[in-house]
């Protein structure tokens, strides 16, 4: 009936005075389309939620009727024909950061048929999970799981792997990113080397804080970070290698049968253009000296829990068995500490790290299970064990393990005989100060964002929170998606998360890239902003003042430069990309002199409306 | 002192430093007026005196004026704080600016780089004129209807000569809303509604910017206070929000950014 | 008086009128009395002000008290009561369908104008040459014959101050219906016209006859600038002189010269309302503003400021010479005092008249 | 009619007030019909400029209200918006404008009876205020203006 009614009166504007643009612009606009009418130049009066649904006096009722459908055509009148805008998708991701959720992301990106490129900083993906000795709440060995992931990862067609790399810049917006990805100089000719590992038992700087062992063993200058590293070949750490030093030694290039050793080679900057890009950056903890009465690192028997992961593990130093660092024996008496900084504004972050709650019943449990007759204490605020078989662990450990639980909080940690001994107070016994002399004492620190976060955030123009942790683009409705189009979040970048999470978001992460490249073009509402041009010797209204750039939450306002034919510079302007605008407007309510405008729903129009409804009395 | 600046000046051009001095001379006994001295033989015509009132940074705007090419500035509390907001509205980029001022001492100062300037502004300038707090205040004793009355009164008398938006170095937009005709933002005519309309508008765009130079109330032919319009909008945003105006070459502006936890009490 | 501001007598004016003059004399003690009696016949009295500002303004007054007396020279001149800054030319309602128009014309009532100095009064002399010389205005012919304007010559000037250099002094009668020059305790009067007589005539015991007397021992007098002879004759060639950038680089683009002048008559019509009620208005414009000579097109002929300031003292000095005959300068000295940069016209017109 | 019957102008949010005026119509909510709403797509997008207008142009109260803190569809846009409420208010008050008359709310699309609510309270406020003449007072305002001495001082 309407595109009867468009082709009889040949109209060139429609206002459907019917129910909620909410509910059916899209099928009126639809059906404008049909009749040869741009169907932006459709507008809905909501005469039925807005009207006659909710007022009861019909000569009321009738007079907001029409004043509604007034307004509305007023706003037809100034509407302008909007076309679609589409975006071509390059159909490949990027992934950084190979810990356990960018290698989910990767593989289920990859096994969807397209193509991904990992790009890792160490000289091998795993992450932090590799480090983990068992994993809560089923105690079956982290290594195990993930290996297999990892070589997965390396030897998946569609996944090319830039370990010991870093994301240089990135340019573009979704679906269209240009990124520069560092390949810093490994030393090494990986298409030469067998993995042999002649050269690292050759090198003379042995003496070297092992970051996999978390500084509980050492390594070597050149190294693979632990055995079952991929890719599983070294590389030269050039601050601690004697070659680059002192120019003198060349003792692993001797060494190498396959004469892959190359003192020369240089950082590589690749460029590659991807369509999405899931940002998996992982954590870091917080190292605990800020918390200077627990003691940590005055004491070589205070650790923190990663160090705990790697004496438990059985790769690690200690080949599993829980020792003392300072002397190599077994401890008697282990004392937990959860919220080593965490929830803690005075000292430490204002957070809940959430996963040590979980850990710390682990670790005593992994102790108890390997020195029986050890007594474990756990101090703790409260326990947060909520999540699938998670309070079950817990109970486990203080039913069947004997893990002694203690709700208090830890007010010193000092040397005294050769014990540690831990203060601190029972707030269930009639809040009782508590003497705990300790042989190893575990502090269960903060998860805190990667140190790079902040700038590999700039980089990446997506917001952050005052942490330093990624922001999603809704806390609610879009957890796994940032501002910025095309960019998605997965694991402990975001906030803190066990892998079971870190997992789960990372394939949500990739599920939402795979969506956005089913199709080679994507088409956007063009309800964008659009800042004026015209011709000379305006150029535009703009002044280049730039406060828009930083009111929008999309990174959609670009910094452009107007140029004469000779190319001399007349003036910078704001440009709106398109591709990024999401059309909230608040760059055009910010913009003093009325340069920017926000197509769909204009200054002319909003001002069309308002006058338009005053017009005559109600 | 005038001697020295002169002698300043001269050095500058002499070694090349500036090509293009904005300063002042005096006309008529009693008046300082901008002079634009583009030979090293008319330095002798720049004065310092207290009436060398005029906001100079708002030349830098003038199209005319950026050609000249490398450009000396003398500026008082409020041209120097001015100056200091433009860079951090990206506005004086493409300039090669030679910022000179004279102390309470009497020495001339050639600010080295937007760091010394930060310092001496943060030192030596002045957030509010006093008197512009004391008419603030008293106006905020009112009655809301005694400041209706007081400002519909006041801006009544406005002609829409635009001379406040002329002297200040922060409507430096090439084409104001009240140019913009499609739509008609503000009206044209000069009367109370449309003035009140205009100076709301001003006041807003400002707000969060100004720096408080007060040329607009002073040079107002009309003699109308509009300078107390911003000094009470910069109090409620630092009230609100924090910060102060044109002291650092990187102050923010209150109005594109937020706080999740801003207070209001109004909204329901 | 020098020849240089009678205008060619070409054709009738209501401000040419066949009246005699006459002179007589008013007690300072009474001069109170025929401002209350000017008041009492419904005539609307505009008069100076003193605001809070410092600044004195012409405005509607209620009592004698109100009058400000001590001041060399209003902000502002009073041709906003015969050109208002903002003037209704009609206004319409729309109802059912049926457009009213309504005339404004009908609704202006008698107004003095009190406290003029003898340059306004020159001032309104021009205004009316340019409104009614060719097509007649009927807003300002409505406006200016139900005005009467009651000028006191100056006791004092400041430095500002030109009137001597563009032929008028500040004892002139040119423009002015009554000129008062206060002589110690008496006021001498000088009525120039049948409006100034019906004011007179109001309260006539107030006033005693008097013969002419010499004024200048009682007039401020205001240093000469230039002699407009020899300016109106360079002026012609001065258009391309180079120094109109050096003159203009200060000019800050506002518009207060041009509103606060008493010659200035640059106009823009506007429309504002909606379609069912609206008002047609005429408004100042300034030669300063930007926008002023814009196309629509987005050209500018006078795209600068340096065109912008040449066009303002081109058309004072000349401009207006060529077409009305009168240099429609008066030398109040207004837009050197308002300026923001306090740009100063006399300095300007002799750098680029030098040779 | 017998009562003052105020005009109500309400700028509001696509996704968060505009929806919950939908729910107030899906629920049959019954509310006062001195309302029309303005839809934008964020509050971010609401000038202050356009509030002015309404004003002028006869309106008596307005409602300006979005989605709740925290939970806007653009993330900011309701929070750069309150800065810029609480900086017009601000200005309006130290002018002296009968702020009382623009009511800024947050509801959300779960909200019809909030907004029908709102909607009743701000009828029934700006009743009592009577009608918005401070505009219409000023003398020199010229559409209304019966006077025309044209002298403005």
């Amino acid at each position: 009936m309407i595109i009867e009614a468009i082709r009889e009166h040949k109209l060139t504007g429609i206002v459907v005075g019917a129910c909620s643009p909410r509910m059916h612009e899209g099928t009126f606009r639809k059906a404008v389309d049909k009749a040869g009418i741009n169907p932006y130049l459709c507008e809905m009066a909501n005469l039925r939620e807005h009207c006659s649904w909710v007022h009861s006096r019909s000569d009321e009722t009738t007079q907001k009727a029409i004043d509604i459908v007034r307004t509305l055509v007023e706003k037809v009148k100034k509407n302008a024909p909007l076309f679609p805008i589409k975006v071509p998708v390059t159909k490949t991701a990027l992934v950084i950061g190979g810990g356990i959720a960018g290698i989910q992301a990767a593989l289920d990106i990859a096994n969807a048929g397209h193509q991904v490129i990992v790009v890792e900083k160490s000289p091998s993906i795993g992450g932090h999970m590799s480090q983990l000795s068992e994993t809560f709440p089923t105690l079956d060995c982290s290594q195990c799981i993930l290996t297999p992931r990892m070589v997965e990862v390396a030897q998946h067609p569609n996944i090319t792997l830039h370990t010991y790399a870093e994301v240089d810049s990135v340019a573009g917006f979704v679906g269209n990113f240009d990124v520069k990805i560092r390949l810093k100089a490994k030393s090494v000719d990986f298409s030469k080397c067998t993995g042999c590992g002649a050269c690292w038992q050759k090198c003379p700087s042995k003496k070297i804080p092992n970051e996999f062992n978390a500084g509980l063993s050492f390594r070597t200058a050149i190294y693979t970070p632990f055995p079952q590293a991929v890719p599983n070949k070294p590389v030269i750490d050039r601050v601690n290698c004697t070659w680059f030093q002192k120019g003198k030694c060349g003792l692993c290039q001797k060494n190498c049968p396959a004469g892959a050793i190359n003192y020369d080679t240089q950082d590589e900057l690749l460029d590659v253009r991807v369509g999405a890009i899931v940002t998996a950056t992982g954590f870091d903890i917080k190292h605990s000296d800020f918390f200077p009465e627990y003691g940590y690192g005055k004491h070589l028997d205070i650790i923190d829990g990663l160090q705990f992961e790697r004496l438990a593990s059985a790769s690690g130093p200690t080949a599993g068995e829980i020792r003392r660092p300072s002397d190599g024996k077994i401890p008697e008496t282990v004392v937990f500490v959860a919220c080593a900084g965490s929830r803690d504004k005075a000292k430490g972050i204002e957070y809940c790290s959430k996963i040590c709650c979980m850990y710390t019943a682990k670790h005593a449990m992994l102790y108890k299970h390997k020195h029986h007759s050890g007594n474990a204490y756990v101090f703790y605020m409260d326990i947060r064990a909520g999540g699938k078989s998670y309070d079950e662990f817990v109970r486990r450990a203080i039913e069947e393990d004997d893990v002694n639980y203690v709700r208090g909080r830890v007010s010193r940690i000092y040397e005294k005989d050769g014990k540690l001994m831990v203060i601190g107070v029972d707030t269930l016994l009639n809040a009782k100060p508590v003497t705990i002399e300790a042989d190893l004492v575990v502090l269960a620190t903060a998860v805190v964002a990667n140190q790079e976060a902040e700038s590999l955030a700039q980089k990446l123009h997506i917001s952050y929170d005052k942490h330093h942790f990624f922001a999603e683009a809704h806390p609610k409705l879009k957890p796994v998606e940032t501002n910025t189009a095309g960019i998605m979040l997965a694991g402990a970048c975001q906030a803190a998360k066990d892998i079971p999470e870190s997992v789960s978001q990372a394939s949500a992460s990739a599920s939402k890239v795979i969506g956005l490249f089913s199709a080679s073009e994507m088409t956007r509402e063009p309800i964008v902003a659009v800042v004026n041009r015209s011709a000379p010797p305006v150029f535009t209204t703009c002044t280049g003042c730039f406060l828009c750039e930083e009111v929008c939450p999309y990174h959609a306002i670009e910094r452009d430069e107007i140029r004469d034919r000779q190319g001399h510079l007349i003036k910078r302007a704001a440009k709106v990309n398109a591709g990024l605008c999401q059309g909230c407007g608040t760059c055009v309510a910010m913009c003093r002199n009325k340069s920017i405008d926000l197509q769909g729903f204009s200054n002319e129009q909003m001002l069309g409306e308002v006058m338009a409804l005053l017009n005559t009395p109600f | 002192m005038m001697k020295a600046l002169q002698n300043k000046v001269t050095e500058l051009f002499e070694n090349g430093t500036i090509t293009l001095m904005i300063g002042f001379r005096g006309v008529l006994d009693k008046f300082a007026i901008p002079v634009f001295i583009t030979e090293v033989s008319q330095a002798d015509q720049l004065i310092w005196t207290p009436a060398c009132l005029n906001n100079l940074s708002v030349y830098l705007h003038k199209s005319e004026v950026k050609q000249v090419g490398k450009i000396g500035i003398i500026g008082n509390a409020g041209t120097l704080r001015s100056l200091l907001q433009l860079i951090s509205e990206n506005q004086l980029k493409e300039l090669e600016l030679t910022i000179l001022t004279i102390n309470e001492q009497n020495e001339v100062i050639v600010f080295a780089s937007t760091e010394e300037l930060e310092v001496y502004v943060q030192a030596n300038c002045p957030a509010y004129n006093p008197e512009d707090q004391a008419l603030v205040d008293k106006l905020n004793a009112m009655t809301r209807e005694e400041r209706w009355k007081y400002w519909t009164g006041q801006l009544s008398a406005c002609v829409k000569c635009y001379a406040c938006r002329a002297v200040c170095p922060m409507c430096y937009c090439s084409v104001c809303t009240v140019e913009c005709n499609q739509p008609q933002w503000i009206k044209l005519s000069s009367e109370t509604e449309g003035n009140l309309e205009w100076h709301i508008m001003r006041a807003m765009h400002l707000a969060g910017r100004c720096i408080n130079c007060g040329e607009c109330g002073r040079i107002c032919p009309a003699g109308i206070p509009l300078q107390l319009l911003t000094v009470q909008m910069n109090q409620e945003i630092e009230r609100a929000f924090g910060g102060k105006t044109g002291f650092s070459a990187k102050s923010g502006y209150a109005l594109n950014t937020f706080k999740t936890e801003d207070k209001e009490t109004f909204i329901r | 008086m020098p020849l240089t501001r009678s205008k060619p007598k070409t054709k009738k004016h209501l401000s040419d009128n066949d009246y005699q003059m006459e002179q007589s004399l008013i007690s300072s003690a009474n001069l109170q009395a025929f401002f209350e009696t000017l008041l009492q016949s419904g005539r609307i009295v505009v008069a100076p002000v003193l605001k809070q500002s410092g600044k004195v303004f012409f405005q509607p007054v209620q009592a004698y008290s109100e009058v400000a007396t001590d001041y060399i020279q209003t902000a502002f001149s009073a041709k906003s009561v015969v050109f208002p800054k903002v003037e209704t030319l009609f206004s319409f309602v729309r109802k059912d369908g049926e457009i009213t128009l309504t005339d404004s014309l009908n609704r202006i009532p008698e107004t003095v104008v009190w406290g003029l100095r003898p340059c306004d009064a020159a001032g309104f002399d021009y205004l009316t040459e340019f409104f009614l010389r060719e097509n007649p205005d009927s807003y300002f012919k409505t406006r200016k014959e139900h005005t009467t304007l009651i000028t006191f010559g100056c006791k004092e000037a400041d430095n500002a101050c030109f009137c001597t250099s563009v032929g008028l002094n500040p004892g002139n009668t040119t423009g002015s219906d009554i000129l008062m020059t206060f002589m110690n305790e008496e006021c001498y009067v000088e009525i120039m016209t049948e409006k100034g007589q019906q004011a007179v005539a109001l309260a006539p015991s107030l006033f005693k006859a008097s013969e002419v007397r010499q004024k200048d021992a009682f007039l401020a007098k205001p240093a000469t600038r230039f002699s407009i002879d020899e300016i109106k004759d360079k002026i012609k060639h001065a258009y391309a002189s180079a120094e109109w950038k050096q003159v203009s680089l200060g000019c800050f683009s506002c518009g207060a010269c041009a509103f606060a002048c008493p010659t200035c008559t640059c106009f823009d019509i506007q429309d504002e309302g909606t379609q069912d009620k609206g008002v047609r208005l005429r408004c100042w414009d300034a030669c300063g503003f930007g926008m002023f000579t814009r196309h629509s097109s987005g050209h500018n002929p006078k795209n600068n400021q340096t065109e912008r300031r040449r066009q303002r003292l081109m058309h004072k000095f000349n401009y207006s010479v060529d077409n009305l005959g009168i240099v429609s300068c008066v030398g109040c000295g207004r837009c050197i005092r308002v300026c923001p940069a306090h740009l100063n016209i006399f300095e300007n017109i002799l750098s680029v008249t030098k040779d | 009619m017998s009562q003052f019957e105020p005009k109500i102008v309400a700028f509001v949010c696509n996704w968060c007030t505009y929806a919950g005026a939908d729910l107030a119509g899906t629920s049959r909510t019954n509310y006062e019909s001195n309302v029309r709403i303005i839809r934008f797509p964020c509050t971010g997008r609401i000038d202050f400029m356009l509030l002015l207008k309404a004003f002028q142009n006869g309106a008596d109260g307005i409602i300006v209200s979005g989605c709740h803190p925290n939970d806007c569809h653009y993330t900011s846009g309701n929070f750069h918006a309150r800065r810029r409420w609480i900086v017009f208010k601000s200005l309006l008050d130290f002018m002296g404008f009968p702020t009382e008359r623009i009511t800024f709310s947050w509801v959300s699309a779960a909200e019809g009876s909030k907004w029908a609510e709102l909607v009743d309270d701000v009828t029934d406020k700006i009743r009592h205020l009577g009608p918005f003449e401070d505009f219409n007072k000023l003398d020199y305002s010229l559409i209304n203006q019966l006077n025309d001495e044209g002298l403005t001082e």
